[in-house]
């Protein structure tokens, strides 16, 4: 057990990743000579070589195809792209190769590829590099999405992605890096589950990635039960639907922008599958839809925020 | 002006030259009953034939090692078929049946085989070079010597990510043959109507890449140019890139009206087929007889005939396996 | 008044748009030469000439962000992404900047770009040529984007969408190019406003695009009352809602892909503001979550059909 | 090893030779102040300073008039400073206060002014090329002649969109001037590092554009491959590349540690620093005295101390304000 920050844990799931295996290696920009953009690989080009720890021009979308290229050839590519604002630049590869080869080539081709990128606002980075478009990725079959958001799921997901045959990304979200926790150091995490973070009586609050801290904080003020999703896809309803039951009512709290988001998504299964069990309409917590401006008071505006989850929380319990 | 057709002794044995003869004959023999079963509704969807391009694929593909990859466009049905993957899993697949190569889910412009190292059949135009370089990543890392071929067409090269993958090989010194097949037109739109350097060399040399031009009408100097890239590729030097200069006869695909060139632009490249020309030329030195081209036709024939009738007897994959495959682990 | 296809209502739309505005100009892979994808663009090269109905080369990147740049400068362009699917390619340029610029700009800049993209499948094009990615463009503020599913529609809504200061996105459903139907000449359409299509009383069917025709043939079996939305963002959920006080039920058909598709927004949408009205769960008859196959067997078992959606409305009538 | 430090006569008129060299300084110190700020906690997110880099955007932008059009990176104080932004509306800008250029929306990354005909401000690696090719295109067909100059760092050549931007622009004989800053790093990756092809004229070449090179650490070598460019494009022959070859002294953003080059690297450049090279040839030949220097960068200091004035009295944007301007009509 040591105390290590949400960055340590990333750094120390890559490092054990790399040493573990021979077919792993990291590519992107920025990755090695600089350190890494959140200096998450710092000090591993030294370690492990510059083939390892590979650093790759500007050209997200040929070095995204090249890292499938790379698993479809035997290897187990992690490839990071800085931000998932960056990352649709190589959506043409990871949604029309990555996520296609195994079924259209009648099931002969895996890609065992990991993408890890950032995401999400909080640090004044203005419209171009605050965004969360995970969601988009959660919409794709043969894609698998997942989103740490505590700092054991930092240290461990990372693992069960290699050991997943298809592509995964990891969206690991920009406010979390200084986060500090307690963790096992050879913990193990699935990439299948949601979780119960908080147990509580009166609403379910759904969510993952950079909103889990706030909606833990308004829990404490509405007697909440808050959901991790951590995997965006596929998605397990089965802890929000079994809360449900219990509580009666829900709120989904999700960066992305409202409209078409995922949290529309968590709303539509939970209106399918427990519409019998709710006591209220379903809310949601989601980003304004603006792109996100740079000045903190109006970012601030931008995003969830505990007090909004607490009144939408407290508009459902009437 | 187009350049006369190909002419001259061929100074290969002729068991070579015949193979060379039969592969583009089985290219253009399938393909015209892939236009037939089209027309008579078997094959569907797109269908993009490379009748005129023959010599290209099997220029290259002669060139290349059984453990050598490809990577090809959704213009492929001759890559595959040269690469090993039979005739009937071609027809089949592109008939939808459950015994084609890629089980029927891909058609015409999805061709797989994991045993023929064929990575596809890519239906995104330039969509294949990344993958191409980053299968050559995996075997400089793995130290396996290999060449990586990856087809494309010439309209590939305007996409950004020719750019961005022609750096990353040569940066990175990996074993990728870029074989382009410049056609001179992407779809309806003719090269120079299209890019502002109609030498396609050019753009390699601007990543200190070694470049060849080939005349892709002409099978022994396309191969010629593929076997000097393949030993560039093999002897650790890096990638290279060779521009196939070559003309395709029929339609971009079935759906194309052909409203953008002249009949008699096409009729012109015509008398360059790569078929006809070389047949005469190996005729002309007597290694070949009218008798032995028929009989080689005739074998073709056969096998295309048989390919069609194991598309016919093939099987729909049930609709319970829609899902399948989708993921790895069920 | 007169009897036209949807591919020649989009011709006959597109050509008074060239006429009307020397600033209005066509740009595309194979929009002049070739005749355009799909002939809607048949003979306007020789009409308008090179500079205005304009070959671009394969670089749906540059030739996207190209139309912004042409549109701040004074243009109204219309760039033709030949499908969806390539549309990723261009995707940072619509996303990152054609979307941003003018709250970026702090309003000073809006971009009146319009973008016409082929959507859906049908044709046995197999999984490169076959998604509905329509519904990501309607997660982002900034962006409009229309879905024609009418010969009007086909007809009205390039007018309207070069009319609006901001980039309109116009996805054209590869299935409805031989659809047709009478239609006024001069005819004007908003792009405001969702539509009810058929009148119905016992479930309401909300749908656009290329699931209209089976909408409209579904409810014939079922009384319902069917909801083209024309327009996927902004979304006007009004008609939804009254049509759901009245049928109580609600059936969202999408031939997007069925988690995190525009049916979840739609379904979201109705669980946030109808909840008390309804009186079954929430249910959508989407596309499987599969790469489209080629086979017709397996692409019609993929998509939406009459019986699935027939049967989705039984299961809310009880 | 790098060139000797710039020398030699300034053969300019001294109006002109000051006006460069005030401008020079004009940007410098509104960036060490804007540094000064970032440290105090009044600039935020993301601040990529030019300074080291100070005579390209000057020399650059004495070639352009007054209507023609500017599109710039993230690095883009200085070009938006030279256009005739108000300092005080950058310095509000980085503040994010609602009297800055962008309406305080933007940040240090984003700066728009419209009367400036300066279109961002864009903070993705390449994103401003294709806009630069459009607004050209924008000019052709509504037959204004204008320069549209675009600038953009060594990192964004390796960009699809480079490739793709760059042969619209030559294919069409588009008026675009491609301004690249050079400044051997992206990031912390150096340019030999990531790029297979390192002299980037090269790359102009391979899409028959006209290319020039020019030391971007002299002003006026700068100055006369700009005019020489911006003449180009007048001409109507279409677009043309630049690449300034310069140095960034500071770190690339002021979340960077600087691990990937040599302090002795940054020092040795700093000898070819384009401020103390030009005001030391201007002194050497008469054309500036000390007093006179002192006198400008007082005169600077009084602008910047302003700025910084004007931004502290900016006001924030109302709350209620953060969805105005998604779409322009409410
Ligand atoms: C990214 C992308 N854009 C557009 C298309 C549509 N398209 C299919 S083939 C083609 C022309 C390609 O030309 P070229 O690369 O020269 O290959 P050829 O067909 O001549 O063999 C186009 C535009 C596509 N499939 N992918
Ligand atoms: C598409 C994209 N990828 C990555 C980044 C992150 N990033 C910002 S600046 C930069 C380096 C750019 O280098 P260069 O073009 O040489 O410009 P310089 O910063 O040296 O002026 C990188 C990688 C980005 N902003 N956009
Ligand atoms: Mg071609
Ligand atoms: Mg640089």
């Amino acid at each position: 057990m040591s105390v290590m920050s949400y960055r340590e844990a990333l750094r120390a799931g890559l490092h054990e990743a790399l040493a573990r295996d021979p077919r792993v290696f990291l590519m992107g920009e920025d990755v090695g000579k600089y350190g890494g953009t959140y200096a998450v690989s710092k000090g591993m080009l030294a370690e492990f070589g510059p083939e390892r720890v590979r650093d790759a021009p500007l050209s997200e979308l040929a070095f995204v195809g090249a890292g499938i290229g790379a698993a479809l050839g035997g290897m187990r590519p992690i490839v990071e792209v800085m931000t998932v604002n960056f990352s649709l630049l190589a959506l043409d590869q990871i949604v029309n190769s990555a996520a296609l080869l195994r079924h259209m080539s009648g099931g002969q081709f895996s890609v065992p590829l990991v993408i890890r990128m950032t995401t999400g606002a909080g640090r004044q980075l203005a419209a171009q590099h605050s965004h969360s478009f995970e969601g988009w990725y959660a919409h794709i079959p043969g894609i698998k999405i997942v989103a740490p958001a505590t700092v054991e799921d930092a240290r461990g997901m990372l693992a069960a992605a290699l050991d997943d045959p298809d592509p995964v990304i990891v969206a690991e979200h920009a406010q979390l890096f200084e986060t500090k926790s307690e963790v096992d150091d050879g913990v193990k995490v699935d990439i299948a589950s949601s979780k119960v973070r908080r147990s509580g009586g009166k609403v379910t609050l759904v969510t993952y990635g950079g909103s889990l801290p706030k909606a833990l904080a308004a829990a404490e003020e509405v007697d909440g039960e808050v959901i991790d999703l951590r995997v965006l896809r596929p998605l397990d309803m089965g802890p929000v639907l079994d809360s449900i039951r219990k509580t009666r009512r829900a709120v989904v709290v999700d960066e992305g922008w409202r409209s078409g988001g995922l949290a529309a998504e968590v709303m539509a299964r939970i209106a399918e599958g427990a519409f019998y069990d709710l006591d209220a309409p379903l809310a949601r917590v989601c980003s304004e839809e603006v792109p996100i401006p740079y000045p903190k008071h109006l970012e601030e505006a931008a995003l969830p925020q505990v007090p909004k989850i607490v009144a939408a929380a407290r508009g459902l319990l009437g | 002006m187009i350049a006369p057709p190909p002419s001259g002794p061929v100074l290969y044995p002729p068991e070579l030259s015949l193979k060379l003869l039969t592969d583009m004959l089985r290219i253009r023999r399938l393909e015209e009953k892939s236009a037939e079963m089209y027309g008579a509704g078997k094959i569907r969807g797109f269908l993009h034939l490379y009748i005129g391009e023959e010599a290209v694929a099997t220029a290259a593909i002669h060139a290349l090692a059984r453990e050598d990859n490809v990577v090809a466009t959704y213009r492929e049905h001759g890559h595959a078929l040269l690469r090993g993957v039979p005739m009937g899993a071609i027809m089949a697949e592109m008939y939808g049946k459950k015994e084609g190569c890629s089980r029927g889910r891909g058609g015409s412009m999805h061709l797989f085989d994991k045993a023929a190292r064929l990575y596809g059949g890519n239906a995104i135009v330039g969509g294949g070079l990344p993958l191409a370089v980053g299968l050559a990543l995996a075997d400089r890392m793995q130290k396996i010597a290999r060449v990586n071929a990856c087809f494309f067409g010439d309209g590939a090269v305007a996409e950004g990510v020719f750019h961005e993958s022609m750096n990353l090989a040569q940066l990175w010194r990996l074993p990728v043959a870029f074989f382009c097949e410049n056609n001179l037109y992407a779809m309806g739109t003719a090269l120079a109507r299209y890019e502002s350097q109609i030498d396609l060399c050019v753009k390699a040399a601007s990543f200190g890449m070694a470049a060849l031009k080939a005349d892709g009408m002409d099978v022994v100097a396309s191969h010629e140019a593929a076997k000097q890239a393949c030993a560039h590729v093999r002897s650790g030097k890096g990638p290279i890139f060779v521009e196939f200069q070559t003309y395709r006869f029929r339609a971009h695909s079935m759906f194309d009206a052909e409203l953008y060139r002249e009949k008699s632009e096409v009729e012109e490249w015509k008398t360059r087929g790569p078929i006809h020309t070389f047949t005469a030329r190996l005729k002309a030195q007597g290694d070949l007889t009218e008798e032995q081209f028929l009989a080689i036709d005739a074998a073709v024939m056969k096998e295309v005939g048989e390919a069609v009738q194991f598309a016919e007897a093939g099987t729909w994959e049930p609709v319970e396996d829609l899902a399948k495959d989708v993921y790895t682990l069920p």
